[in-house]
């Protein structure tokens, strides 16, 4: 079963990859932007056909190792 | 006195702290990660560099070794912990020490030398400085701005658990002596009990008139006591 | 498969080259086998075009312990140290992906050096780019910049030198030259020749993936519209793995386990494992089922040609798999035995059982395609300019105009990105004439530099040739080191242009004349041809790497001004030759005329007369005199400085535009304190060296009396502005 | 108008990162994981109400800036 997982600074973290992406997409003339903010995302198969089991197994992945809890947030979805 | 110095695979800055160490008469261990026993130490260093390549995040991987079990439990027996730079990036990795290090604010790689000064020097690795030393020191990191909550930013001011900060020549702490974008300038913070000291700046390569200045012996004698 | 002419172009080979290959073998290849062929007779890999005249270079000395011909040059510095070093070019690779490009250059430049036994301390680049304002130059050094920097500080090793230059002829093809210094125990160095039958051969490193195929031959060719199409051959670096490898390979180098190694370069698992059966006089035979692989269903050809990098071939002694499969276990590598020698002189290739391609060693090494190619005399263009004849300017304009162009800008901004302190040894870092690094734990040091000079090698290439040579030799005399070895890295554009060959024969002529003269031997290198696109060539571009050592170091020299009131001597005579000077260029865009000429004898005795004056400790600070002129070297003493200068209007030569910005060649800046003058005159004198006593430093001012004064903070304002852009 | 933009390595291409996090996982004793690939993910915003044109905007960051062509592929979508 296949997922993935889509992992994005907290709103109160400060993002400054996200700001230094966004002045250089206006100032190479990139027009109607509004916002911008930058995350990491995994492609996550496990070996278990069971839903529910599959998307705990890969929590449990987020929680123990791919986000650091203190400042990002993160999405799993079934792919 | 007694050091470890852990070493993860993509540590390199380790021989430069091993070298620092013995140079200031410690004895010190290089102990591989794989290990699952520390040898007794009364310090136990944890090495700048890329451990892991610093993938994922830095310090997210070696944050996860076995030794690292190994080093909260003498953390929290009261062994004094000193993480520099991507050891600084661990500490907070594992929780030991709170808070975060992001991207600098320029997003690049950023090496020179810079101004930092002793906020606090009653501490076991800090007595030997005089309050608000400034001090010049090398800095060399891609994530070295700290960030955390407003909390624990409150209790780390209030508490005296700021080590050091970046500042000019002068000592004035602004935005123009930052380098990287940490919040008030932090450059290195205490845990609660000041037995776990993480900071982003190198000491070790600061203990040789030769290479470069002194100003970092004065970290390392305070250790001694 | 029957093998059609279009295949054959496709592996970048001349028909004729094909037919040849037919005669080596006495019957048709199969395409497994061209695809070997076209690794190693491409030029990357033979050296085709140059090897006739790189043999003309001197390589000897009595400071040599391995010239050309291994992984990397080896000399000696004394006391059972040896220093280990070389330069590579990434130039094609670094255009497509500028950061990967730069980063896997840097890794490859490593991995010759420590597959030697030596443990690399220091990194240095030359990196060129378009024109400032090309819409790609921006990005591409952005990229470059991060890629150097992204793999030598993940890896440790400090990057503490180099060059950044900017002209158009570099718009659509960039350079990139990495250099890696290592040291080694004298008596430890490993080699990549073979030796006795039936010995392992074991890969090591990273796992082979489907990344770089063809890697070499595109290095080989020139650009054009289609270069696109090949970007799926773009290489990714893992500096990681290398620097687990590099420890992995140093811990195994400790006993006595191998015979020898070699890594995995351009043409991957072909090229080593064809370089050490050919100079061992053996055949080897692969198992390829055997080759750790990334992706699923690789096929021997692919194997054979990727350029997976952080790999390495090792041959074993009998018995000791074992004893380094730990090792490599607990840097979590793959080590696995591919295959063995054989006396067969034949590189043999099984997969699934059977033999899927058997070529005689030879014929891919010694027998690989040697041409003389046609070359023409470049014609001296003998044109002065009349000063008289160019609109009037002020000094002050001029030098800031030199100033703040990103030729000679401070380049903090790229330097600060490299991490030039750790391994804690780096005494003088980028931005001094060349960098210190001591040897750990001794009191001893090598300095090191890269440069080059294309507009005098364009315009002049014999003397160009020599001039770069001339200056890499002063960059270490001013730092106070004895100059022992060079590398080179010739980036040239087409051979097959006989201009272009003519451009190579005769720079190349100009290093020989030089190293022969100064005793600076030239002990490991690299070629780089067909740098253009589209018939436009880059200006000749030969980089030359020196090694110099100081024997006993107690402080390091550098160029920053220690002391008020110091007196202040230019060694070298001036002329005033302003032809191909960065004060015509920047003025007024002229750039006809010869460069200037190169006195050897001079060259010689000054700078062997100045080392003398560092090492009795009499002098306070030194900076050789370059490109922009005596003025431009006086500005970037008081740049880097608390004080400036006060210095007196030539008394000889009158028209100061050809006193102060002239480019003759041979010549210093010594601050001095005033009673060591009358010593150091007598030595000057003693030993015919011409000098001129110009001034003094002061606090704060950069002044020519009568003629200017800004003050040191406006010069390094106007120095560091170009890059604040970035 | 918001997007979603998954950038991930193209196939073939080494993937470092993606060794070195999949190994972790099994090491801390995840099982059944099959596989892992790591990319980046931005959520943009952009001022325009026009799906087509709103894509084409975005389009044209992910080639001009977020994505390395050279050795990553793209995906967008709208959220
Ligand atoms: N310009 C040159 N001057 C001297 N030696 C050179 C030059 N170019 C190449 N060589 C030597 O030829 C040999 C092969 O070089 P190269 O193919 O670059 O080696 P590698 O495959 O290890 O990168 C090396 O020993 C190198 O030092
Ligand atoms: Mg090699």
């Amino acid at each position: 079963m296949k997922f993935s997982v889509t992992v994005t600074l907290k709103k109160d973290v400060l993002d400054p990859q996200g700001k230094v992406v966004q002045n250089t997409l206006v100032n190479i003339g990139i027009k109607n932007l509004k916002s911008i903010r930058q995350g990491k995302y995994f492609e996550i198969e496990v070996d278990e056909s069971e839903l529910l089991t599959a998307e705990k197994i890969v929590d449990k992945m987020c929680k123990k190792l791919l986000v650091n809890l203190v400042i990002e947030d993160y999405k799993i979805n079934k792919i | 006195m007694r050091s470890s110095v852990i070493v993860f695979p993509g540590s390199n800055c380790d021989r430069d702290i091993g070298v620092a160490l013995e140079k200031m008469q410690f004895k010190n261990q290089m102990i591989w990660h794989k290990e699952t026993r520390l040898p007794k130490s009364d310090l136990i260093v944890i090495p700048g560099g890329f451990s892991y390549g610093d993938y994922l995040r830095s310090g997210a991987i070696a944050g996860k070794s076995l030794i690292i079990d190994e080093v909260i439990r003498a953390a929290n027996s009261g062994c004094l912990i000193l993480g520099i730079c991507n050891g600084f990036q661990i500490l907070t990795e594992t929780g030991l020490l709170k808070g975060t290090l992001l991207r600098n604010k320029n997003l690049k790689f950023i090496n020179k030398d810079v101004q930092i000064k002793v906020l606090n020097n009653k501490t076991k690795f800090t007595n030997k400085y005089k309050k608000d030393q400034i001090i010049k020191i090398n800095i060399a990191h891609n994530e070295g701005n700290f960030f955390t909550d407003l909390l624990h930013l409150e209790k780390l001011s209030n508490e005296n658990l700021i080590a050091f900060k970046y500042c000019d020549e002068k000592g004035n702490i602004n935005e123009n002596s930052n380098p990287n974008g940490s919040l008030e300038n932090i450059a290195g913070i205490f845990n609660d009990n000041k037995n776990i000291l993480g900071m982003m700046p190198h000491p070790e390569r600061m203990i040789d008139e030769f290479i470069s200045n002194k100003d970092g012996v004065n970290l390392f004698t305070s250790l001694l006591g | 498969m029957k093998i059609s002419n279009k295949i054959v172009e496709k592996h970048g080979l001349k028909i004729e080259e094909y037919e040849s290959i037919k005669k080596l073998l006495n019957r048709q290849p199969n395409l497994l086998e061209l695809g070997i062929f076209s690794a190693m007779w491409n030029e990357h890999c033979s050296y085709k075009s140059s090897r006739i005249h790189l043999r003309k270079l001197p390589t000897k000395g009595k400071q040599v312990i391995q010239g050309p011909g291994e992984n990397a040059g080896v000399i000696d510095i004394g006391d059972n140290d040896a220093i280990v070093f070389k330069i590579e070019s990434h130039n094609h690779p670094s255009y497509i992906e500028p950061y990967q490009g730069a980063a896997t250059g840097v890794g490859g430049i490593l991995r010759d050096v420590f597959t030697m036994g030596a443990r690399p301390i220091a990194l240095l680049n030359s990196i060129h780019f378009g024109s400032p304002d090309h819409t790609k130059t921006k990005s591409l050094l952005n990229g470059v910049v991060s890629g150097i920097g992204g793999y030598g500080n993940c890896i440790g090793i400090p990057t503490v030198g180099g060059e950044t230059k900017f002209n158009e002829t570099y718009n659509e093809n960039i350079l990139v030259n990495a250099m890696a210094v290592g040291h080694a125990n004298k008596d430890k160095i490993f080699y990549s020749k073979a030796k006795g039958l039936n010995k392992s051969v074991v890969y090591v490193g990273s796992k082979t993936g489907r990344d770089g195929i063809h890697g070499a031959s595109m290095a080989s060719a020139e650009f054009d519209e289609n270069s696109e199409e090949k970007k799926p051959t773009v290489q990714v670096g893992d500096p990681f793995t290398e620097k687990l490898l590099m420890e992995a390979c140093l811990e195994l180098m400790k006993d006595n386990s191998i015979i020898s190694i070699q890594d995995m370069g351009a043409a991957g698992l072909t090229s080593s494992s064809v370089e050490m059966a050919s100079k061992g006089g053996l055949g080897i035979e692969l198992e390829l089922d055997k080759v750790p692989c990334r992706e699923e269903n690789m096929t021997p050809y692919e194997m054979m040609l990727s350029e997976s990098q952080e790999r390495m071939l090792i041959i074993l002694e009998d018995g000791k798999e074992h004893n380094a499969k730990k090792i490599f276990d607990k840097w979590d590598l793959d080590f696995v035995v591919i295959g063995k020698t054989t006396n067969t002189n034949k590189l043999t290739l099984k997969f699934n059982n059977k033999i899927q391609g058997e070529i005689p060693i030879e014929a891919l090494a010694s027998k690989a395609p040697i041409y003389d190619r046609k070359w023409i005399k470049k014609k001296p263009q003998k044109k002065e300019i009349n000063l008289k004849d160019l609109k009037k300017i002020k000094i002050e304009d001029a030098l800031i105009k030199i100033l703040s162009n990103p030729n000679h800008s401070n380049k903090s901004w790229i330097t600060n990105q490299y991490d030039q302190s750790v391994m804690c040894d780096t005494a003088l870092k980028s931005g001094s004439d060349a960098a210190i690094i001591r040897i750990h734990n001794k009191d001893k040091a090598i300095a090191v530099t890269v440069d080059s000079s294309a507009y005098y090698c364009k315009s002049y290439p014999l003397t160009g040739g020599k001039q770069i040579v001339c200056e890499n030799w002063r960059n270490l005399i001013s730092v106070g080191a004895k100059p022992l070895a060079i590398t080179n890295c010739l980036n040239f554009g087409n051979p097959e242009n006989e201009e272009i060959m003519g451009e190579f024969v005769e720079c190349l002529t100009g290093i020989k004349q030089a190293c022969e003269f100064l005793d600076y031997p030239v002990v490991s290198g690299n070629v780089s041809f067909y740098n253009g696109t589209n018939k436009k060539n880059i200006y000749p571009t030969p980089v030359i790497g020196g090694v110099g050592l100081i024997k006993k170091i107690t402080k390091p020299l550098d160029h920053n001004f220690k002391k008020n009131n110091s007196n202040l001597i230019l060694i070298g005579k001036t002329f005033g030759h302003l032809e191909q000077s960065c004060f015509l260029r920047e003025n007024y865009s002229i750039n006809d005329g010869l460069p200037p000429e190169i006195n050897l004898k001079n060259e010689k005795n000054n700078g062997e007369i100045v080392l003398k004056l560092i090492e009795e400790d009499l002098i306070l600070s030194s900076h050789d005199v370059s490109d922009g002129g005596l003025i431009t070297a006086l500005a970037e003493m008081s740049i880097v400085s608390k004080y400036g200068v006060k210095i007196q209007k030539p008394k000889k030569l009158t028209n100061l535009f050809k006193y102060f910005f002239g480019e003759d060649q041979a010549r210093y800046i010594l601050e001095i304190e005033a009673i060591n003058l009358p010593k150091i005159e007598k030595v000057l004198k003693n030993n015919d060296v011409y000098y001129e006593n110009i001034g003094f430093t002061q606090k704060d001012y950069f002044e020519i009396e009568g003629e200017l004064k800004i003050s040191n903070k406006d010069l390094f304002k106007i120095n560091n502005e170009w890059y604040n852009n970035f």
